[in-house]
């Protein structure tokens, strides 16, 4: 069915014994889709990988499992769906229509919500001052409480700048919430960026980088290459 | 509309209407940004062609309206008003070469940068609240099985755990005379207390070995606790000053009596 | 498509209206099936027939497409079952052990059990008597229990003494946990000293290092030599 390690002259050099037991216990691969299907089905959290195989006999590698699960459910009424560094099995979203909706809506959010909490996700790690930067406004204690308490954003490390200001950062059930596999597939993110609406472009005449103590500047890192935002999973 | 290069502070009637308009509800407005971007979508251009000067000139039409009107701007507001007053009179002049700060024109191109940078924001932010939404669009499994957390309880110990525990059991016997001669020993607290309480009615040389308590004269160890314990007590009342102390000769009785205020 | 009704002129008797529309509007079998998928996924308690017919457009026929998608849950990781008068989709019977996690606590011996224990290592074969004599108090039970249940200690030849008592033994498996290769590299009291393990001084006027005979049973071989403190653990 699958390849087994022993057939590889390349293998048994140092894994040795875990190796071992994991050829004899593994299930076979559709028993191990099957095995994801169901931890999946039983979850309404995403499940990452770590903890599926903490669960799955020894050996397996649901990692390949769900690549086949995955296809399976394609165009079906509920999808198999990456979120952050997890997966979840949700409902087709054009089958809404046939759902009771939640009754308890996400509060209204205000206006202020709503661009702070795209402000952070577009420009994380963010700081208050930040924010309050691009918005022209202060932002209201109440307004991060709301995000915060959604569970949306969360503090993400402190600023290497003066005053090491707290940042913001989107969390998984950020992504969960709005059906997005990584931050990095936030709707017009390459065109911001393009466009360096992105960059932290100091106002003239201030110092370029944070040498100054209004915790600005230094976001360089926001959307280089090591961003916070996890690796699409092996498949 | 008012273009730059215009006599300036003519305010087009159709500014002073958006200024007016505006004014009804400046309550709705998030900050002097929010305004100077709603004005600017009356120039009809891209934000990235928009002329600074002309909407200066819209905000200042927009603060002064609210004066007439006897509104309260907040103080942001007015701040915005005296720093773009500030930028369009460096805009009308020519550049001061001997001003080493940033040029007017970077200031406007800042300016302009945030509007389009917050004029971005709020349009991602549309995009992001148009997406399918969980509890809306889509939804989450309805039943969950709850993954029951089976406990399993390991025990460890360690060797040095072990060797303690032995070690614990076999010293425990070699300390026994100690607990066990307890109640044959005198403390020299003991002794103290009582020969402080015995030494007030001894105005004459009296043998030291008369105040041992009854009782400890007999057994050997006890005796031997008691005159020890007894004898160091009375150097301590010594140093105190409340008693002498006297020997005769080596291994001659020792006597004490309570010093003299003399 | 299918046949209209409005060819027929045996209709419009009584089923009228609602028979129309539903023809009308009806999706594709394969359609219904998607949506009583995602209706029964999303649902928090099981759904019937009716439910589902009230939920789903006009003319549609659950109980078809819920055929169709039991069929298609056969043998996978989850299935349509039926709970009472509706139906739910749960985990493969024989998946259950999926759904639990094992949580390992580790909890340090008591003391009681670690004294035992060295008592059975430093003197075995003990009897139960005998180990009840060194540590001055009974040994319950549940102490042995726990240590056999370890696999620390197991039963050995009975005494050849009155009443036959059955002694203790440690196992291989407690010398593997201790990283010894012998009951015979423990550690003597002697070595215990020498290693600052016996805070306690013995008192004044006693053998300091004597060869610890103070009258207790055979234990000569025990601590009659120097024995080299084993090596640490090989972890």
């Amino acid at each position: 069915m699958t390849d087994r390690p022993e057939d590889d002259p390349e293998t048994g050099t140092g894994a040795g014994a875990e190796t071992e037991q994991s050829l004899f216990e593994a299930p076979p691969m559709a028993e191990q889709e099957r095995m994801v299907e169901a931890i999946l089905f039983a979850s309404a959290e995403p499940v990452s990988l770590r903890e599926m195989t903490g669960r799955m006999p020894h050996g397996s590698e649901p990692a390949t499992a769900l690549a086949h699960l995955r296809k399976r459910y394609e165009g079906r009424g509920v999808q198999v769906v990456r979120v952050g560094e997890a997966w979840a099995i949700r409902t087709a979203p054009d089958l809404g229509f046939l759902m009771t909706r939640e009754v308890v809506e996400t509060r209204k959010l205000s206006r202020a919500a709503i661009e702070t909490l795209a402000i952070i996700a577009y420009h994380q790690p963010v700081t208050r001052a930040e924010i309050e930067e691009i918005r022209g406004v202060s932002v209201s204690r109440g307004t991060l409480d709301q995000l915060l308490e959604l569970d949306w954003i969360r503090f993400g490390r402190r600023k290497m700048t003066p005053g090491r200001p707290v940042t913001f950062i989107v969390t998984p059930n950020f992504l969960d919430h709005f059906g997005l596999e990584s931050a990095r597939d936030l709707p017009g993110l390459k065109d911001l960026r393009a466009a360096g609406l992105l960059d932290n472009r100091p106002p003239p005449g201030e110092p370029e980088e944070g040498e100054d103590d209004d915790g600005e500047a230094s976001q360089d890192d926001m959307f280089g290459e090591d961003r916070p935002v996890p690796e699409a999973p092996p498949d | 509309m008012t273009e730059p290069g215009q006599t300036p502070d003519v305010v087009s009637v159709s500014d002073r209407l958006a200024a007016e308009a505006l004014i009804v509800d400046v309550d709705g407005f998030e900050g002097p940004l929010d305004v100077l971007l709603m004005l600017s979508r009356t120039q009809k251009v891209d934000l990235r062609h928009i002329s600074i000067l002309a909407l200066a000139e819209q905000y200042l039409a927009f603060v002064e309206k609210a004066r007439e009107l006897r509104i309260e701007l907040a103080a942001d507001y007015l701040v915005m008003a005296a720093w773009l007053a500030f930028l369009k009179s460096r805009l009308l002049l020519p550049p001061d070469p001997s001003d080493d700060g940033p040029s007017a024109d970077e200031l406007a191109a800042h300016l302009a940068y945030q509007l389009e940078r917050l004029e971005a924001m709020r349009d991602v932010a549309a995009k992001l609240m148009a997406r399918d939404q969980r509890g809306r669009d889509f939804f989450v499994r309805g039943i969950g099985e709850d993954v029951a957390a089976v406990r399993r309880v390991t025990y460890t110990a360690t060797l040095l755990d072990l060797m303690q525990a032995y070690a614990r059991l076999r010293t425990r016997d070699e300390f026994r005379p100690y607990t066990l001669d307890r109640d044959k020993l005198l403390t020299m607290e003991q002794a103290l207390h009582r020969l402080r309480r015995m030494i007030g009615f001894a105005g004459d040389w009296t043998d030291i070995m008369s105040y041992l308590p009854d009782g400890w004269g007999g057994d050997p160890a006890m005796r031997r606790s008691a005159t020890a314990s007894t004898f160091a007590a009375s150097l301590e009342l010594v140093k105190e000053g409340r008693i002498d102390i006297r020997q005769s000769d080596t291994f001659a009785p020792i006597h004490i009596r309570r010093r003299r205020d003399d």
